[in-house]
Formats: C-alpha cells, sequence, structure tokens
C-alpha cells in the first residue's frame, strides 16, 4: 500500500477559505471587547477554556472571558514576548519546568503588558473582575490561584471560584449519579458566588441560551472535523488551529454558533468540489497534544514531503464532542432533545454533555485515548501519528507514553517528538525537523521537487 | 590521526609578591586558598594587606594542589606555611585543605573579598567560576545577605568558554576580544546545553560564519544565562564581577548591555576574591583567637 | 532504648520487601501497595489488609522509559520502576488516591503491564475547599469499600471501619507526641529520626509500630543527644525521603526540628473524628487534612499551615525543596519562600533529582548556615 | 562493479568501498573540519589511492551521516543519492548480522535506536534528542576533567568494582558531579565507572523507548570503547553483538544501498 502512495504526485485543486478573515475579525473583536468591557459597564473574567463558560454568561451579554490557554498559545506565538515573560516569571522565583502557558499568562501580568492577536503589546495588563475556572489538571486551580496572588500584590483584590471536575470518565458506562451531582451542587453554589461578587442579578434564561449555544457549538465543530475524512482533506490542522479557537474563546455565545454553521457549509462545499487544504496530498497524519506554537512552520516543511496533518484528538476533541455509536465509529455527539427552560435542567444539561469530553479521558485512562487515536486513524484513513511529547503541557502530555505503546501495537506506524508548545528555548527546530525527515524517508516519501 | 592539537582551553598560570611589602614588619600573616573545580588560588595578606599570590589549574588531588598553590604564593618570599598564623580554606575542594584551620564557602568568601577589591559600595556580586556560577547580594561591610547558585549548566560558566575556545582554536585569554570584533551582535546561540551550544556553533561554523560572529553568538547565549540568574537573586548597584570569567571582555560588555549597569572596574585580579576574602576571614579569626577582637 | 528504637525504624525501611513478605506468611492476609498518601489505609486496616507505601530507590529509573515521559517527576518513575524491577511482586493490589498528575501514571503503567489481582483508583476530590466534596467522597469510598469486599469475599462492618481509625488515629497521634520533643532548644530527635519514624511507620504493621512508639515515648525524656543542635532548619517539599540529604545537612551544625511534607508532618497531623458514619467521619478527615498543593485552592491553607509551623517550632531557616518537574509544589515556592520571609525565616531553593549531587549542595547549605548565623563576628 | 558509502559524522568521515555489494575493499576514516565538503573530498582519495582506483571505477556513491547534505552532488564525489543515518545502520547491521532486530549507534555527537525489521529495513528509531550525555563527546570532556586519555577511560572504568551512582538529569551536571568526586577523594577508576555507567544508562533510556528485541548490535565509534560494553548489556540485560569496525557500519549501509539502485537501474 506504502510504494502506490509514493508513486503518486496527484496534484489537487486548492483555494484559501472564504471565511478565514471573518473568523480573524471575531477573534481579535473577542480580545478587545475583553479589553474595553469596564468602559461600557461590561465585566471581565479570567478562566480555561474548559472552564463553564456559559455559567457567567447568565449574569448579561456584556460579559467577557480571557480564556487563559489560547491566551498564552498567542503570547507563543510571539518569540520575544514569550522570552519576556518567561524571565520575569523565573526572576520571580517560578521553576521553568512549569506549564508553559501558565507562565506566559503569569509572565504577562509580571510586566504588566497585554499582547493582542496581532502581536501589538499594550501597557498594563487587564485585571479580570473575578476567576471563573475548573480544575482537572493539576495547574488548572493554581494557575489562577498564583495569578490572583500576584494581582494582590498590584493591591488589585480578584474573586477566585473553582470547580472540581476530577471525578472520572465514563468509559463504557455513565458517570454515577453523585458524580454529576456533585459538579452540578459547584456550579450552582458557583451562581449564588457570582451573584455576590459582581452584584448583579442572575438571568437563567441566558443561561439556558448560552447552555444551549455551547452545546451546538461543539457538535458543530465535530461535524466540521468529520468532513476531514474526505480525501483530499478539505482543512489541514494548522488551519485548523485559528478555526477551533473560537470554540475554546467563546463557545457559549451565538456569534461561535453562526461562525461554525457558516464554515461547516464551506468546507461541505469544498469537499463536493474535491478541494484540498494541500495540493501535493499522498500522506495523511494526525499529531497529539498542543503544537510548538512558536514554530508552525514544521507544518510548511511536512508538506514538501506531500505529508498533511489532518487534526488530532487535540484539535477534534478539546473542544468538539463525540460519541461511539454501538459499531464502534466515533461519530459527532447528538443534540439533547431538548433546549433546557430551567436553571436546573441547564446545569444538569451542560453538566451531562461536558464530562465524556474525549480531551478529559486520558487524564485517567490511557486506553481510552489510545482508542479514540485508533477510531481517528481508521475513519480519517490515516497513514500515520505525529506525537508531540509537549513538555510545554503536563496535562495534554499524561499518558502519552501509554498512547504510543497502544498505537505500535495496533500497528500504525508513530512518531514521537520531544517539544514545548509555549517555551521556544526548549524547542530545537533544526534537530526535530531532521528526526521527523528521517521518519518520513523511512516511511519511503522523498521530497517533492518544487 | 588528529592534527597536533594545541590545547587552547588551557589558560596562563602565574603568581606575585608585592614587592613593597615585607612580612617581617607584620603583626599578623594570615593566607586564604581557595580550590576552584577548575583554577586553584592561594593569597597571603599582611595585616588584612594583600601581600602574594599564586594562581595555577586544579589537578586531581586537591591535597597537592592546595599545597603547590600555597608554595606557589609563599616563592621567594622566606615565608614558609607554618609561619602563617591562620589559615582558611575555601572553594570547591576546601576539605582538602590540609594546613586550613577553618573552611568557609566561596559564597562567604567572594562577597568578602569583593568589597575589600572593590570597596564598600558593592552590593551585588557576580561569581563566574569554572563549573558554577554565583549571585550573591551582600551589605556594606561584605556580608552574604542572600545568593543563587546556577551548577545545572556548564553553559554559563568558565568550563563552557574552555570547551568554546577549544572549538573554535581561539586561545581562552583572546576569546573575549575575539566575540567583540564584529559589526553587530548575531542572534544568541539558542541552546540551554553547552554540548548542543557547541553542536550548534559548529553547524554555524560550517555555514560560513567567520570564528568572530560565532563567539558573538556564544557569548551572548552565556551572558542570557548569567542574566536569568542575577534577575532572580535581584540586582542592586553597585555591581561587580568576579573569578576568573571576569576578565573575559567579551562577557563583561554584554553583561553591561544587558543589565544596563556598568560593572566597577577591579584594581586588582577578580580572581583572587574567594582568596582574599578566606584570608581575611582568617584575619579576624586570628584576632578573636588571640582575645584582640 | 531510643537508639534500638530507630535501629528498628531504619531496618524497617531499608529491607521493607522483607518485612511485608514476613508479615504475609505470619497472618495470611493480603497486601496492598499505595502510592499517595490520599489512600485511606483506615479502610484497609478494616479488612485486615497491610497497606504499604510504594517508593522509590533513588536509583536512575531507566526501565520506565517506554511508560512515563521523562518530563514527569522523578518519584513516579522510581515508583514504577520498583514495580517493574519486581521488587513488588509480593503484593496483592494497587491502590491509587487521585492526587497528581504525576503519580497516577505510575498507578496505570503498573495496572497495564505488571501482573496484579487488584488495581483500584479512587477519585478523591480536588475541590476540598468546597462543601461538597465530603458527601462526595463519602459515596467514593463506599464504592471503594464494596470493591474491597467483593475482591475479599469479607463484609467490612462498622466494627471492623472502627478498628481501622483506632489503628491509624492511634498511630499518628504516638508520632505527633514524639514531635513535641523537637520544639525546645536541645531537640530530643534530629530530623533524619523523625523522617525514619514516620517512613517505617508507611511500610509496616502500624500496630507493631505505635507499640515501638509507646516505648520511644517512655524513653525519650531522659534521652540525651549529645549533639550541639546548631541551626533550628525546617525542610519543606514535596515527597523527600532522601535520607543521605538530610544527615548531611544536619553533619554540617544543623537540625531539623520540623517538615512538611508527605513523608512527615503532612502524614500524621489530623486525625479521623468520631462520627456514626464511618465513611463520613474518615472522607471529613481526608478533605480536611493538611492538603497536597494539587488540591489546595483557591486558598494558600498549606502554605498558611507551614508558616504556622516554622514558628511553633521555632524555626531559624526553611530549606524548600522541588522534586524536579513536580508541578504542584512547585507553583507554590514563591508564595512559600514570601510568606515565610515575612516571619523573618530565611529560605532556600533546592531542586532534586533522582540522584542528589552531594558536592554542590553542600556549599549551598554551608553558604545558607553561614548567612543564617551571620559570621557575626568576622565582620 | 565497485560502489562506495560515505558516512560524514560530527567528528570522523568514514568511507567504505564495496564490491559487488558483497566483500569490502577498503575503510579509511579522518576527522571532519570547519570544511565538511573538503574533509569529505580527501577522505575520499585517500581511500580511493589505497585501494588504487580512479573515480570512474566507482560506479554508485551514496552518503550518509550528519553532513549528508552538504556534499551531496558535488564534485568529485558527486554522490547520487542521500539517506539518514537510521536507514544506512539498519542495512549494514542486517547486511553483518542478519538475525539483527535492535541496532544501537553511538557516534561522536548523536545517539541513534533502531528497530530493523525482517528484510532489513527500518521499523521505528528514536535518536537522543534531549541531552547530549549519550554520545562520544561525553566520554571526552569526561577525560579532560580526569586528566585521562579519551582511549584509556574505557579500559580504566573496566579495573573498578563499585557502583556510584550519578545525577540522571543532564551530562554537564554530572561532570560537575565528576569533580565533585574527585575532590571528595573516589578513585579515577570508580569515577571512570561511573561515567561510563552514567552514559550507558542514557542510551539504554533511550532505545528503551522504542524497545529491545534480541539479536541486538551496537555499532559506532563508542563500540569501540571496552568500558561502555558490560554497562549497557546490563541496563538492557540482553547479550549485545559488537561487528568488527563498528564505525564503518554506517557507511558499509550506504554502500550496500548504492549497489541496490545500481541493480535496480
Amino acid at each position: 500500500m506504502m510504494l502506490k502512495k509514493m508513486t503518486q504526485t496527484k496534484e489537487y485543486p486548492t483555494e484559501p477559505l472564504k471565511i478565514w478573515n471573518e473568523g480573524k475579525q471575531l477573534r481579535r473583536r473577542y480580545y478587545e471587547d475583553y479589553l474595553n468591557a469596564n468602559e461600557h459597564g461590561g465585566l471581565r473574567w479570567a478562566g480555561g477554556a474548559w472552564s463553564f463558560s456559559a455559567i457567567p454568561a447568565g449574569l448579561g451579554d456584556d460579559v467577557y472571558c480571557i480564556t487563559g490557554e489560547p491566551h498564552g498559545a498567542t503570547i507563543a506565538f510571539f518569540k520575544d514576548f514569550t522570552a519576556k515573560c518567561h524571565e520575569a516569571v523565573e526572576a520571580a522565583g517560578f521553576p521553568r519546568t512549569l506549564c508553559a502557558y501558565m507562565r506566559n499568562y503569569w509572565g504577562s501580568i509580571l510586566l504588566d503588558k497585554y499582547i493582542l492577536a496581532d502581536g501589538t503589546v499594550i501597557d498594563n495588563h487587564p485585571t479580570p473582575d473575578f476567576i471563573w475556572q475548573d480544575h482537572i489538571c493539576c495547574s488548572h486551580g493554581k494557575w489562577y490561584q498564583v495569578a490572583k496572588w500576584l494581582e494582590e500584590k498590584k493591591g488589585k483584590r480578584v474573586p477566585m471560584y473553582c470547580v472540581d471536575v476530577s471525578v472520572g470518565y465514563p468509559m463504557d458506562k455513565p458517570l454515577e449519579d453523585y458524580k454529576i451531582n456533585y459538579i452540578i451542587n459547584q456550579l450552582d453554589d458557583g451562581i449564588e458566588w457570582l451573584k455576590k461578587v459582581t452584584g448583579r442579578e442572575y438571568n437563567d434564561v441566558l443561561l439556558c441560551e448560552a447552555v444551549w449555544n455551547e452545546v451546538k457549538a461543539t457538535k458543530l465543530w465535530a461535524e466540521i472535523c468529520a468532513l476531514n475524512q474526505a480525501v483530499p482533506a478539505p482543512l489541514d490542522e494548522k488551519t485548523m488551529y485559528s478555526l477551533y479557537v473560537m470554540g475554546t474563546l467563546m463557545k457559549h455565545r451565538p456569534e461561535c454558533v453562526a461562525f461554525y454553521e457558516k464554515l461547516k457549509a464551506e468546507v461541505e462545499d469544498r469537499v463536493r468540489r474535491g478541494i484540498a487544504a494541500v495540493g501535493n496530498e499522498r500522506f495523511r497524519v494526525i499529531t497529539d497534544t498542543q503544537p510548538p506554537w512558536g514554530f508552525l512552520k514544521i507544518f510548511r516543511e511536512m508538506e514538501k514531503y506531500g505529508v498533511v496533518s489532518l487534526g488530532s484528538l487535540y484539535t477534534y476533541g478539546l473542544i468538539g464532542m463525540w460519541k461511539y455509536r454501538p459499531d464502534g465509529s466515533w461519530i459527532p455527539k447528538d443534540l439533547p432533545p431538548a433546549k433546557p427552560k430551567t436553571r436546573e435542567e441547564a446545569l444538569k444539561l451542560i453538566v451531562e454533555w461536558t464530562v465524556d469530553r474525549p480531551e478529559w479521558a486520558h487524564f485517567y485512562l490511557p486506553e481510552a485515548k489510545t482508542k479514540m487515536i485508533l477510531s481517528i486513524v481508521k475513519q480519517w484513513k490515516a497513514d500515520a501519528v505525529l506525537l508531540h511529547y509537549n513538555r510545554g503541557c503536563e496535562g495534554l502530555s499524561v499518558h502519552i507514553a501509554e498512547n504510543r505503546l497502544g498505537i505500535q501495537k495496533a500497528g500504525v506506524p508513530v512518531f514521537p517528538f520531544e517539544g514545548n508548545m509555549g517555551d521556544e528555548r526548549e524547542f530545537d527546530f533544526t534537530g526535530t525537523l531532521a528526526r521527523l525527515t528521517t521518519f518520513f524517508e523511512s516511511m519511503g516519501l522523498k521530497k517533492m521537487k518544487k | 590521526m588528529t592534527e597536533q592539537s594545541e590545547e587552547f582551553w588551557r589558560w596562563r598560570e602565574y603568581r606575585h609578591t608585592d614587592p613593597d611589602k615585607d612580612w617581617h614588619d607584620a603583626k599578623i600573616v594570615t593566607a586564604g586558598v581557595d580550590i576552584g573545580s577548575v583554577g586553584s588560588k592561594a593569597v597571603v595578606t599582611l595585616d588584612g594587606e594583600l601581600y602574594a599570590y599564586s594562581v595555577m589549574r586544579t589537578g586531581g588531588v586537591s591535597e597537592e594542589t592546595a599545597i603547590e598553590a600555597m608554595n606557589r604564593a609563599l616563592e621567594g618570599t622566606g615565608l614558609k606555611t607554618d609561619n602563617v598564623h591562620y589559615v582558611v580554606g575555601t572553594g570547591y575542594g576546601r576539605v582538602n585543605v590540609p594546613f586550613a584551620k577553618r573552611t568557609i564557602t566561596e559564597i562567604a568568601c567572594h562577597a568578602r573579598g569583593a568589597h575589600y577589591i572593590y570597596g564598600p559600595t558593592v552590593r551585588t556580586v557576580l561569581d563566574i567560576g569554572g563549573q558554577d556560577c554565583k549571585a550573591i547580594r551582600c551589605d556594606e561591610k561584605g556580608k552574604v545577605m542572600s545568593f543563587l547558585m546556577n551548577d545545572k549548566c556548564a553553559a554559563g560558566t568558565g568550563r563552557g568558554l574552555e570547551v568554546f575556545a577549544d572549538l573554535i582554536r581561539v586561545p581562552i585569554e583572546k576569546l573575549g576580544k575575539t566575540s567583540l570584533n564584529v559589526e553587530e551582535e548575531p542572534p544568541p546561540v539558542s541552546n540551554t546545553c553547552v554540548i548542543f551550544a557547541k553542536a550548534e556553533s559548529v553547524a554555524l561554523l560550517r555555514q560560513g560564519w567567520l570564528k568572530e560572529k560565532v563567539a558573538a553568538a556564544y557569548h551572548l547565549a552565556m551572558v542570557n544565562r548569567i542574566v536569568d540568574l542575577l534577575t532572580r537573586v535581584g540586582i542592586e548597584k553597585d555591581f561587580v564581577v568576579t573569578g576568573g570569567v571576569a576578565k573575559n571582555t567579551g562577557i563583561i560588555f554584554r553583561l553591561e548591555k544587558s543589565l544596563g549597569i556598568r560593572p566597577l572596574e577591579p584594581k586588582l585580579d577578580p580572581i583572587l576574591a574567594g582568596a582574599i576574602g578566606a584570608a581575611l576571614f582568617a584575619k579576624a579569626l586570628y584576632e578573636k583567637q588571640i582575645g584582640l577582637r | 532504648m531510643v537508639e534500638e528504637v530507630f535501629e528498628t525504624f531504619r531496618r524497617w525501611i531499608d529491607n521493607r520487601h522483607d518485612y511485608a513478605k514476613a508479615w504475609k506468611e505470619k497472618t495470611g492476609s493480603r497486601i496492598v501497595g499505595y502510592f499517595c498518601t490520599y489512600v485511606p489505609e483506615e479502610i484497609l486496616y478494616a479488612v485486615n489488609i497491610l497497606p504499604v507505601r510504594i517508593l522509590g530507590s533513588h536509583e536512575p529509573p531507566t526501565v520506565t522509559e517506554p511508560y512515563i515521559f521523562a518530563m514527569f517527576c522523578h518519584l513516579c518513575r522510581d515508583c514504577l520502576a520498583q514495580g517493574l524491577k519486581g521488587r513488588f511482586d509480593y503484593i496483592d493490589g494497587i491502590v491509587e488516591g487521585q492526587s497528581c498528575l504525576h503519580l497516577r501514571q505510575a498507578f496505570n503503567a503498573w495496572r497495564l503491564h505488571i501482573p496484579i489481582n487488584f488495581a483500584y483508583y479512587i477519585h478523591i476530590p480536588h475541590g476540598i475547599q468546597n462543601p461538597h466534596a465530603i458527601p462526595y467522597l463519602t459515596q467514593e469510598l463506599a464504592k471503594f469499600k464494596k470493591n474491597l469486599e467483593d475482591w475479599t469475599g469479607k463484609k467490612i462492618t462498622n466494627e471492623d471501619l472502627d478498628k481501622g481509625i483506632r489503628i491509624m488515629n492511634r498511630n499518628r497521634e504516638l508520632m505527633r507526641r514524639v514531635y513535641e520533643y523537637r520544639k525546645p532548644d536541645n531537640p530530643k530527635i534530629t530530623g533524619l529520626e523523625a523522617m525514619e519514624m514516620v517512613l517505617s511507620s508507611q511500610m509496616v504493621d502500624k500496630e507493631e509500630h505505635s507499640k515501638l512508639l509507646k516505648k520511644l515515648l517512655e524513653e525519650l525524656p531522659s534521652r540525651n543527644l549529645n549533639r550541639n543542635s546548631g541551626v533550628r532548619l525546617m525542610i519543606i517539599g514535596s515527597e523527600d525521603d532522601d535520607r543521605v540529604f538530610m544527615k548531611n545537612v544536619e553533619d554540617l551544625g544543623a537540625t531539623f526540628v520540623v517538615d512538611e511534607h508527605c513523608t512527615g508532618s503532612r502524614y500524621i497531623w489530623d486525625d479521623v473524628a468520631p462520627h456514626e458514619d464511618k465513611l463520613f467521619a474518615i472522607a471529613s478527615r481526608y478533605v480536611k487534612r493538611v492538603p497536597c498543593p494539587s488540591k489546595d485552592w483557591p486558598e494558600f491553607t498549606r502554605v498558611n499551615h507551614s508558616v504556622k509551623l516554622a514558628k511553633e517550632f521555632n524555626v531559624q531557616g526553611a530549606l524548600v525543596i522541588q522534586n524536579k518537574f513536580c508541578d504542584p509544589h512547585g507553583i507554590e515556592i514563591p508564595p512559600l519562600r514570601e510568606a515565610l520571609k515575612q516571619i523573618g525565616v530565611q529560605t532556600y531553593p533546592f531542586e532534586f533529582d533522582v540522584t542528589v549531587p552531594w558536592g554542590q549542595f553542600r556549599t549551598r547549605v554551608e553558604a545558607f548556615l553561614e548567612t543564617l548565623t551571620g559570621l557575626e563576628e568576622l565582620f | 562493479m565497485i560502489t562506495a558509502g560515505v558516512d560524514v559524522g560530527a567528528k570522523y568521515a568514514k568511507i567504505v568501498l564495496l564490491e559487488n555489494g558483497k566483500t569490502v575493499m577498503t575503510r579509511v576514516n579522518s576527522t571532519v573540519g570547519f570544511d565538511l565538503l573538503k574533509s569529505a573530498n580527501t577522505v575520499f582519495k585517500k581511500a580511493l589511492t589505497k585501494a588504487n582506483l580512479e573515480r570512474d571505477q566507482i560506479t554508485q556513491v551514496v552518503a550518509t551521516g550528519m553532513g549528508r547534505k552538504t556534499i551531496h552532488k558535488k564534485p568529485p564525489i558527486n554522490t547520487q543519492e542521500i539517506i539518514p543515518e537510521v536507514i544506512a545502520d539498519a542495512k549494514g547491521a542486517y547486511h553483518l548480522i542478519p538475525t539483527v532486530k535492535t541496532v544501537i549507534d553511538v557516534g561522536a555527537e548523536e545517539g541513534r535506536g533502531v528497530k530493523v525489521a525482517e528484510d532489513g529495513k527500518v521499523r521505528d528509531f528514536v535518536i537522543n534528542e534531549r541531552c547530549a550525555a549519550g554520545a562520544g563527546t561525553f566520554i571526552e570532556t569526561m577525560a579532560r576533567a580526569l586528566e585521562v586519555g579519551v582511549k584509556d577511560m574505557g579500559p580504566l572504568a573496566l579495573k573498578s568494582t563499585n557502583a556510584i551512582p550519578m545525577n540522571a538529569q543532564c551530562c554537564v551536571f554530572a561532570e560537575s558531579e565528576v569533580v565533585g568526586l574527585i575532590h571528595s577523594k573516589v578513585s579515577k577508576q570508580d569515577i571512570a565507572k561511573a561515567i561510563h555507567d552514567a552514559m550507558a544508562g542514557r542510551i539504554a533510556s533511550m532505545v528503551l523507548r522504542v524497545g529491545v528485541e534480541k539479536d541486538v548490535a551496537l555499532i559506532g565509534g563508542v563500540a569501540r570503547n571496552p568500558g561502555f560494553l558490560p554497562p549497557l548489556r546490563k541496563e538492557l540485560n540482553t547479550e549485545i553483538l559488537v561487528p568488527e569496525y563498528p564505525e564503518y557500519v554506517g557507511a558499509l549501509g550506504a554502500a550496500l544501498l548504492a549497489f541496490e539502485m545500481e541493480g535496480k537501474k
């Protein structure tokens, strides 16, 4: 099978994504809304991409979240600003082995600087009105506990609430009720806490709206990723990083649902017309964990060998919601039967919807993640898996060595490379590229003459 | 099979006696012996003033090095080790100075020695030693307030420079100057590990970079690492550099540029700071012993 | 004799495997290895299972490379290495009480690659500062108890649970009373001996251990340690069981008078309070105990607790240890050091790896002690 | 038909001239300076004179090693093809030991572990990417710290019997640890053994990442160091075969592939 691939040098038609600029605008405006929230009476809050962002939405539609991880990634993309952040964090005495996003975030507080999506750096880091986080990775709760401590040293008091979701993963059967209720009870208390710290009333209608948007957006993103099963693949992972980010920033907002509906239509059209993301696609791979954000050019280098990355459990399952059909196929999750009408229904729905998030499985069961990776390899027709052993994120790298063993045992070629998503000092680009190209050559691929 | 390999990493050993001083007039004769991981220094002081010293490479057995360093310092003065009232050992091999009555760490000695060499305004001392690099905050008397050490990576140390001098075949004493004659600073060698930094430098040479440019890139990477340590301990003026690497103009120039603070000019050999500090502590200990203090 | 007691503690630590095999021979009961101190040993003792803590051997854990990415702490890899090297072939089961991401990888790799009859992961909550944690953990422990009953075929009654609680509370309480002897100006035991006391309790039958503790408490008042206690130090870290480091530091003219890590005070500081719902009582202890940083947010309860200990034991300086790559403890180092500085306690940070290079650390410790004693008279 | 394999490593360039894909005519190596091309050409000329051949008598040349890209298609060698080291290592080792399944190559600045399939092809591989300790220069720098000749380090290590564990994380940190050991009076042979054990530990942990399957071969310049094999055998607890001329196995693999390519034409 391998030899047939090598000789095929068919060139597929390609064209840029029409929706691309709209995505850029949406992201830029999102960060500006966060920055200027206080100017027109709005609220700013800080929390992670997995935080229950639909809950604060009940405080009003002028409530904006910074979402720590994408902000950490944006910082990582601009290498010299990242270097300053790391220097400030190490000068404050924090070990450099900690999560790279977290260090970037703390660094911008210590430097009192704020970087926008296009790289412009402005003075005084915007202090959030409150922190609304959830905890599954060791660094989740403490990320904002220390951010709060750093703000306090600058004389600013930031109240913090953090929901513990480390209740396990529903591998074969749903989670027991006491686990679901443990999270629901924390969210219930959380709403009372939000009212207390913001002095605002809480609107359950807005909550139900936000929950339903989140459910639709996370299902839509999964449907878009499923389209990448087509040969040639309509999207490549490097592009998808800029598209899935909407889901991490504002999965509970209507603009996100609208954006993904439009994107899905465009990608379906590309599949119909056989439009490829990479013209010389001939070797389909999937990756794992976040990429080295400062070195995305590595994807362009791979394309010189006709290698396209279709995505990963990371890009598909960090935000996208999926389920296994009885026949073992992995498909986008079905929408719940009805839109929630009361607070109680909304909380129960969002917790039950969220607890089997694919990227929460590996925190407990390496086999669960290996199974999903192998389903993607099979259904998306991937030829190999590139595992980014990401020193910058212990949360997504936990059990990754076990995943490698599982993938290898299933006879799928797998190539691990070490790096760091957010600390450019720890990513040896030349060395990694040499090893990656050696792997491609050992798979019989040659650099294609331009 | 390999060409005659001149050892570019080996630096010159030396000794010195102050011609205007005579130990016969002195009330208290004390000495400090600093057995470093790469270099060893012995200093003799008369009533707290520098009289004679020696600098040599640390050998495999530190007792022998300590005796040799002391003998070289005393050479030609007529003094013998047992005439010295009190000796303090410091440095990596301080426990192996047979004739030392007491040992004190090189952290305390470098701070005290820097106070002697540069004066009471010193508040931050950077000692770039053979195997490690120490950042020390001290008070107006040269007493240590806080300190940090980096010996996790030899890239920020004298050892890293020796490896590099060997690589680009430039005598270590000229390395600093070589790294300075470039039009503009190239990007620093990125790797944190000295061996990888070396491999990367070889790659740069093979891409046709001139020795001077590669030296500049390596020195910049080294200074970045040292600045990391200094910022963690916090820098307060006046700032001084001690240890052998203080004579490398390439490091000092870039430190000043990166920190925005000019290190004070040493009026005598900064490599002696540890041994001088030890000798001064020896004086204080002797005074205590005979009830003078 | 006090020396004999500590000699026994050391022998138990150094020959932990022989002890366990002999215990199994003698009692015919089962042994369960556990990784983190969030495993409720009370429930294991209730069904006559001997809990033993799986710790590392301070040798480079090369064999674990295929199973755990080497950017995770050396402790979790060192623990797995013991299993892969067959040193725990006599244990019947492994249990992990959910704590950090690192240690659970040792549990899962063990479960997947080393033959074992029983492997159970208790989802101990991280939200220990929220009121719903105790009722949640009570039900999680009920599930654990049910699984133990299925595995052993024995019903666990309230009396059994009371027995387990009594054994654990007794052992902890006796060790806390020994800690009291570290408060006076001339402490009756060294920091190394305190570590040997707690470490050995994690490896042997606690009833046997408590007998020795009673003997120790009778003889301690008259013990004359005849050594200069020197500088009063505190050691703060995650899981430090490096006895060589403790001994070397104390030989330089200092004494560790108190510690805050899970091979010391954190393991013995809290008891199970009486309550008719035994599992509720045990759950409350493990939610309200001195927390591991991985669970300690949004407030810094562990940092504040460390400051309290530093005052209570009249500490002059603290060595803050980070196992390289340990994130939960690594994150807390700056707030911890600042809080200690505010009460006048100087601190110095150490980064530990699987082997500790005493050459470099000796200079740091001596220089740190010099800043504490100040070499005053020499200026 | 004569083919050539050129392996331009970090420190040494090695050449193998092969007759009809079976018998090795000459093996030559020399140090690599800053000018890779010049060094490769000098060693190529040396091989030709040693085998008294002219350039045109060699039908096919394949290059491998770190410097392969720099010398590719450049006169006078003008290689027709370049291959990554892991493919050359697998090919060469398979030719010498047909039952080989795991090849460990420890060169001057890189360590590699290669899993070899039934047909000699590469099944999986790992390259030392984290720390330079798994490489020849580690022994060299340590020899200087101990003031012992590089060649004597191995025999010296074999004299020692007790094991001193050294820090596992970083080789350069291990270097300052060596200095610490020197100062605390540990004998040179015990330190030399600790150094070889540390390096073997790092190579073993690298190879274990892809798994060790019998038969295991050790190739590359460091394979000549007698002090390295015993600790590596212990770490991997398996027998390890060392072919004759271990540092030429990569060049041999390249020459064999040159022969195969010629055959296909």
